[in-house]
């Protein structure tokens, strides 16, 4: 019983174990600064996985996450020299569109999810391509700091990236347990049959969860086009998996209805440790891999609440 | 050969079984009636190991024994035919037949198709069921599943030695008066080899097959009788047993109905398969009861008018306005609210806590500008906990964990949150003990007395004597007789009669 | 705040069990406590080298030359070297590096591929926040430069891959009689030296009117994907395809064994990029023509030199000359004929190298907006 | 009721019908692309990719999902690569590297497959971990060097033909027929088939499900194996990218075959189709000339309306 109720704190148990772990291992880990550094070099991944949280939340999934930032990265790339500020509005508006897209897709020809927004990513990528004209674009150095400054550098000892997805974290936190559309994600989540049959208007609530995804994929491109002061179509190369990830092992299963946010903030710094621990245990080329599968794999293990799902898929 | 002794079981919030005693002789058929909830089912389940009795015990052939799981009852030769379907849709007749024993027809790791499908044909044969073995379950016709099931459970003749105890629930709701023939054949055939417990709402059935009687009530046996001596209407008077008690269903409380102010009409409403011409008005105060058989289409129509299924042809008006398109959302836009029979399933969300759940009817009503307002929803929660004595720690209880009779106070609170006018009652008391069932009763009054119009489909034929202005007879999925208890209430057996 | 009440409530609820979990928690420190724990030698100049992953010969031989740095100059066991692996994204070599900054507070040279040209600027301004010491290769930006950042980025490593792209398609274009059709496989587009190689090419085809170039496709540097490409132009172009440039070799490898599939290899001439084991064999054989060796294990060894010799004030970066701040390594162009010879001095046994001679095999100044 | 029933039928060949429809369109605009040997070159880009979806086919038909491929396949590429190799290839013991890769296949499927059922963790999770797992011990073996298979006999798969077709062809049809095989003619398969239409009912008829789970992981590492070895013979080299795209391409494939993420419908068949289908994009997309920056948009969209035509809207009642 009290186990069960424990359950609840296992992801952010397993993080507060692995940062002792490491911290025993080299002390320096642990300095103040370092662990801020540790915070704000995740929180792109992080923004990412806030958005996926949302779509998993309500037990679909979108893997158009990781293309959609990439594509953003570009986009805003070359649009701030054009139309400066408004880039940054455009770029979420266009992220939150595909992600609407995507959600309208599945939800109207009842394609699963999984495929759905494969396809959207492949769309998004092209895009990406053919806006860039196949080239690394930078932003140029003043641009960045006039358009973009809100999500680089410091203020005082904290990175302004900590901030900013801070405050996405509160604003996501509000809206799953403040809102209308949070109350009705998490019914739709626990039991969609009940929320249909309570009057929901069930499909409209999905698309507006594949669009919040869209939106903060785009933020994430956003913050990592002004950390990268450019963009790429592959820029955020190899965030999908980790961002899933980082939701999962959080504590929200793929069937949805329960975990969160937060518990994807806590899955979040969950990798940011496990690849920082890669460094600090030095653990050899070779063997990081193994490494992180075999973290994963017991994080998961440790976190997944099994009385929410009835049988394992 | 097969006995129960003094055999127990209950349920949190239900004494299903209470001291039952039971036997069957071998070859026997013994008929099993009672109203829903009487203990039929469980009673059922018990014998095929897919519940284990509390007390008492049961014997098979002089030994005591416990099933731990059905597939220890298959071993001794009790099979199930099940009410519910229980085939496995993507697999071929023949796999479902021989699900789990396919080693059997094994050669050198090979499935041998043909043999099977010769075993299969063997088994259909025994049922007269003309199909190709090979073809995909969820292709057949309900009848046509109902044989599969039966030739499924017959397979026990080749794998067990010995006698055999069939089991077979409600097997004849869905089939025609040729296919009962057919099957009361095949089962006068097999009892040789088998006994029977055969349980149906049908008594004519029951009584022309049957040689002796089991009626249950409130999880007792209350009479066994030879169906040589029985007659129908001492059956029904031993099923409904106590004269009906008038206040248990609050009929002083009835007041009569506003024939003026109709809230809900149905014209000519049909569903291919299910029912057709369906045609009615319910009016502000009254209570409009769906009687008939399971699988007459009663619950079908409920869930169109609900818009949880779709309409074929006719439509559906609330008032004055014509509902357009048939959604739930659109139901619960003008004002109708239903009560699922799936409580578990489409009435609660279990995972969300009692306020969550009580305010998703009308959600936007407890929000501002898309916040919600959780102090007023729990304010409101705590106040209909406290009205209808929902047993709970707090609001923040997860409705999962609450028992059957307090969720469906936390579902009828959602649809009085949501100020229903119209509310859909299917099986409102299905596995609610008595103080539930009158807590249930209470608000339905309530609720006609707010003016409501409710349409009811009663979890037991003196329910909806007890509760309703007006009862529609549906057999076969069409109306069959229409009662106006103004005029003076139909007797158990005036419903009965049009029912079977 | 009736919100933050009811939270505080429903937490204060859950009070015994915030208990259990710290003993939870106390269980996680006891149980790592016991673990061997190691120091970090302070006095010690940490040397790092950041790169995509293993597989990939040309990041080993880059492994390599470093690695041989740490041993032979600085009389360290090899493991002292500790490898960064971004497996090719932006974030985590960021991560990486800013971790193995903050690890040695400092104390460290690092030789670096930034994976990304964008991702040059953060990895930079990152070790110089850490005040390590930093010597990048390949991907930058025109925009950025070492000498604007400070003595933190040592310097900058590219190789031209115009010159040497022009010569592998000049010795194709001959090998072709000057006539026919070729059909180009290229890197990732967005990289740099994906652009310099195919400018190097169109700029070597200028040369030759009469040979056209069918097509030219994005095989982003991977095998199997150089493969479909490849087996796609044959059905498109057929016979007229006579020759074939790829930007590097592990596409190479692709085109040729698509070739082979039709019994083409040997028969269509192929031109690669870069030089591994396999790649000497393929020339051996005739079914490659000619490919560019870079030798990346200089680069390697050099880069975490400069990065080395910075960082324990053997020289100041800010007073050397912009060439010595940007430049280009060598590059040796091999065919058929050399190969054996190039296996001699480059493969079997590696040469010698001065690590403190930076500057001598540099094959000039890195320049700009050149196409 | 027969309506919808000719639908359904209709509907299971739509997958075969796109599959036309892109032939024709793209012999329309390249008529190139309608000839044998071109066949020929789209088989030998299917072929490994084919033996991959089949065997993640087995896990999709169960209702879970397997993103363990890429590591796995990499893994049994070097593993077979390094023993074929120091054995001296068919003159010598070489050949045994051949049922050693195939071993290995299955072994981490099935590891895969028990850790799946042990520790109650969804199956998305456990093959994502074996997959990093399976990289990694990818890299510990190659130590990051490339390992090159000549032998002129294995390289017979890619290099000899029959009737214009490439060994690699034939023999991932006697797999496909062997998939066919355990599909149809085997308990395990029919077991599995089973655990997807109704895991419940299939308890209640006293079927292990945790076995057939862990068994059919096992299956499905076993046609990776497979698929590992004719990716080796078709580039000739082993190394961590011999599974590179292989996740998402195989399971696109068997979606676009018509097997249905939710489980219990589709085969190995479809897969097939699935599987020509997603080749016939990749290598008609290159025939006909599009640039390489729009194809990836275009596979998607094409995606999506083939899924979109094989899907029954009325029996889905949830989307996930």
């Amino acid at each position: 019983m009290t186990a069960e109720r424990l359950r609840a704190y296992f992801p952010i148990l397993t993080l507060v174990a692995l940062v002792i772990l490491v911290g025993t291992f080299d002390t320096s880990f642990l300095r103040i600064e370092n662990l801020m550094q540790l915070a704000s070099d995740v929180t792109t991944l992080f923004v990412m996985a806030l958005g996926i949280t949302f779509v998993i939340y309500i037990g679909s999934i979108d893997l158009s996450a990781q293309s959609l930032a990439s594509m953003t990265t570009v986009i805003v790339s070359s649009a701030i020299p054009v139309i400066g500020a408004a880039a940054v509005p455009l770029a979420l508006l266009i992220g939150a569109g595909f992600g609407a897209v995507s959600g309208l897709i599945a939800v109207k020809t009842k394609i699963p999810t999984f495929i759905a927004t494969l396809a959207t990513a492949g769309i998004a990528y092209s895009i990406a391509q053919y806006v860039s004209g196949q080239k690394g674009l930078s932003i140029d150095v003043s641009l960045r700091e006039s358009w973009l400054g809100w999500s680089f550098g410091n203020i005082g000892p904290v990175p302004k990236e900590i901030i900013v997805a801070g405050a996405l974290l509160v604003v996501a936190t509000i809206v799953e347990r403040r809102t209308v559309a949070g109350r009705i994600f998490k019914a739709i989540g626990a039991g969609e049959a009940g929320a249909i049959s309570s009057g929901i208007q069930v499909e409209r609530f999905k698309i507006a969860a594949f669009a919040i995804s869209g939106a903060l994929a785009a933020m994430s491109g956003l913050m990592l086009a002004a950390r990268l002061s450019g963009g790429s179509p592959t820029a955020a190369d190899q965030f999908l998996l980790p961002a899933i990830v980082a939701v999962l092992v959080g504590g929200t299963p793929l069937t949805g209805g329960v975990g969160g946010v937060v518990n994807t903030m806590v899955g979040a710094l969950i990798v940011a440790v496990t690849r920082a621990s890669m460094v600090y245990l030095s653990i050899p080329a070779q063997g990081q891999q193994i490494f992180f599968g075999c973290v994963l794999i017991v994080a998961i293990a440790l976190t997944i609440d099994r009385r929410k799902v009835r049988t394992v898929k | 050969m097969l006995e129960l002794k003094e055999v127990d079981k209950s349920f949190p919030g239900v004494h299903a079984l209470k001291k039952v005693n039971f036997n069957i002789a071998h070859g026997e058929i013994v008929g099993l009636v009672g109203e829903n909830g009487a203990g039929k089912s469980t009673l059922m389940k018990l014998l095929y190991g897919q519940y284990q009795h509390d007390r008492g015990e049961i014997i098979v052939n002089g030994k005591s024994v416990r099933f731990e799981n059905p597939r220890q009852a298959t071993e001794l030769g009790i099979g199930m035919v099940f009410q519910e379907q229980s085939l496995i849709g993507n697999l071929s007749v023949m796999e479902n037949i021989f699900l789990g024993q396919e080693h059997a027809f094994v050669r050198a790791g090979i499935v041998n198709w043909r043999a099977m499908a010769n075993a299969a044909r063997k088994q259909l044969a025994k049922v007269m069921l003309d199909i190709d073995p090979k073809r995909t379950a969820e292709t057949l016709s309900f009848v046509q599943r109902q044989m599969v099931e039966l030739a499924k459970v017959l397979t026990l003749e080749e794998r067990v030695k010995g006698d055999l105890v069939i089991l077979l629930d409600e097997p004849t709701s869905v089939l025609s008066r040729s296919e009962v023939n057919l099957l009361f054949s095949l089962i006068r055939n097999l009892r040789s080899r088998a006994s029977f417990v055969f349980v149906s709402h049908r008594l004519d059935e029951v009584l022309e097959i049957s040689d002796r009687l089991y009626i249950m009530k409130d999880g007792e046996v209350v009479d066994i009788l030879k169906s040589s001596e029985a007659v129908v209407e001492s059956i029904q008077h031993k099923m409904v047993g106590r004269l009906i008690n008038r206040e248990f269903y609050r009929e002083s409380k009835q007041e009569p109905f506003n024939p003026n102010l109709r809230l809900l009409r149905a014209q000519d409403m049909s569903l291919t398969g299910h029912y057709e011409k369906i045609s009615f008005d319910l009016h502000a105060g009254e209570v409009l009861a769906l009687v008939g058989t399971d699988g007459s289409g009663r619950e079908e129509i409920m869930r169109s008018a609900f818009g949880l299924e779709p309409l074929t042809s006719g439509d559906i008006s609330t008032g004055e306005d014509e509902i357009t398109k048939h959604t739930a959302a659109e139901s619960v836009r003008l004002h109708m609210g239903y009560v699922p029979r799936e409580r578990k399933i489409e009435g609660i969300i279990s995972g969300l806590n009692i306020f969550e759940n009580m305010t998703l009817g009308n959600i936007k009503h407890y929000s501002r500008w898309g916040f919600l307002c959780i102090s007023s929803e729990r304010a409101l929660a705590a106040e209909w906990i406290k009205k209808l004595s929902i047993k709970t720690p707090s609001e923040f209880a997860d409705c999962g964990n609450l028992s059957g009779g307090n969720q469906q106070k936390v579902v009828l609170a959602k649809w009085r949150i949501a100020g229903s006018r119209v509310i859909l009652l299917d099986h409102p008391t299905r596995g609610l003990d008595i103080g539930a069932k009158e807590d249930v009763y209470d608000m339905v009054r309530e609720m006609c007395a707010d003016g409501c119009g409710i349409l009811l489909i009663a979890d037991t034929l003196e329910e909806a004597i007890g509760l309703s202005h007006t009862i529609m007879v549906i057999k076969d999925g069409r109306v069959k007789k229409t009662f106006d208890c103004a005029i003076g209430k139909p007797t158990l057996y005036d419903l009965v009669h049009h029912m079977v | 705040m009736p919100f933050i009440r009811s939270f505080i409530e429903r937490e204060t609820l859950r009070r015994r069990d915030f208990l259990l979990a710290g003993a939870y928690g106390l269980g996680g420190l006891a149980a790592s406590s016991v673990l061997p724990t190691k120091a970090i030698a302070a006095e010690e100049m940490a040397v790092a080298w950041s790169y995509r992953d293993r597989s990939n010969p040309y990041w080993n031989s880059i492994a390599a030359g470093a690695e041989n740095f740490t041993t032979d100059t600085l009389g360290r066991k090899k493991e002292a070297l500790t490898h960064l692996i971004n497996e090719g994204s932006n974030a985590k070599s960021l991560a990486d590096i800013k971790s193995f900054v903050a690890k040695t507070s400092g104390k460290c040279a690092i030789g670096c591929d930034p994976n990304d040209s964008p991702n040059c600027r953060p990895v930079v301004e990152a070790v110089k926040g850490g005040n390590g010491y930093i010597t990048t290769i390949w991907n930058k930006t025109d925009d950025l430069h070492p000498w604007d950042i400070g003595d933190n980025w040592v310097a900058h490593i590219g190789w031209s891959g115009l010159e040497p792209a022009e010569n592998t398609a000049t010795l194709l274009c001959k090998a072709m009689g000057g006539k026919g059709g070729v059909v180009g496989l290229g890197g990732i587009a967005a990289n740099i030296p994906a652009i310099e190689r195919k400018q190097g090419m169109v700029n070597a085809l200028k040369k030759f009117p009469d040979v056209k170039l069918l097509d030219y496709q994005a095989a982003d540097w991977d095998t199997t994907k150089a493969n479909a490409i490849m087996s796609s132009y044959i059905t498109t172009y057929g016979d007229q395809i006579t020759g074939v440039f790829c930007a590097n070799d592990t596409m190479a490898f692709g085109a040729i064994e698509a070739l082979r599939a039709e019994g083409l290899a040997g028969k269509v001439p192929v031109t690669a990029y870069d030089c591994a084991s396999q790649t000497l064999e393929y020339l051996k054989k005739g079914e490659l023509l000619a490919t560019v060796d870079q030798n990346p294990y200089w680069g390697g060894g050099v880069s975490l030199a400069l990065a080395y010799y910075a960082a324990t004030g053997k020289f100041k970066p800010s007073d050397e000359p912009k060439a010595h701040r940007e430049f280009y390594g060598p590059t040796i162009l091999i065919t058929k004929d050399d190969a054996d010879a190039f296996k001699k001095k480059y493969v079997d046994s590696m040469p010698k190298y001065d690590w403190s001679d930076f500057w001598g095999p540099s094959n000039g100044q890195i320049q700009y907006n050149r196409y | 009721m027969p309506r919808s029933l000719s639908n359904n039928l209709l509907r299971q060949f739509v997958p075969v019908l796109v599959l036309i429809a892109l032939c024709i369109a793209f012999a329309l605009i390249n008529p190139n692309f309608l000839s044998v040997k071109n066949f020929a070159r789209i088989g030998i880009l299917a072929a490994p990719t084919l033996l991959v979806a089949i065997g993640v086919t087995f896990v999709i038909i169960m209702g879970s999902i397997d993103l363990s491929m890429e590591g796995v396949v990499a893994f049994c590429a070097m593993v077979f690569a390094k023993v074929f190799v120091a054995y001296g290839g068919f003159h010598g013991w070489g050949w045994t590297a051949l049922i050693l890769a195939v071993i290995v296949g299955a072994t981490v499927g099935l590891v895969g497959g028990i850790a799946q059922v042990w520790l109650k963790i969804p199956s998305f999770m456990s093959s994502l971990s074996m997959g990093y797992i399976g990289l990694g011990a990818t890299f510990v073996l190659s130590e990051g060097y490339r390992i090159s298979v000549e032998d002129p006999i294995f390289r017979s798969l890619l290099t000899q033909r029959v009737f214009q077709m490439p060994y690699m062809v034939y023999f991932a049809m006697i797999a496909l027929l062997f998939a066919l095989f355990i599909e149809r003619f085997s308990v395990l398969g029919r077991n599995i088939f089973a655990v997807g239409g109704g895991e419940e009912q299939a308890r209640a008829s006293g079927l292990n499900i945790a076995r057939i789970r862990a068994l059919a992981f096992a299956i499905a590492g076993l046609f990776y194996g497979l698929g590992a070895l004719l990716s080796v013979a078709r580039v000739g080299i082993a190394d961590e990218t011999n599974g590179s795209n292989m996740m998402f391409t195989s399971i696109t494939a068997v979606v676009v075959g018509g097997t249905s993420l939710g489980g219990g419908h589709g085969g190995v068949l479809n897969t097939l189709v699935g599987t020509l289908i997603v080749a016939v994009i990749g290598n008609g997309m290159v025939v006909i000339g599009l640039p390489s920056y729009i194809q990836s948009g275009v596979l998607g969209a094409i995606v999506i309306v083939a899924v979109a035509l094989s899907t029954n809207r009325k029996t889905i009642r949830f989307i996930k």
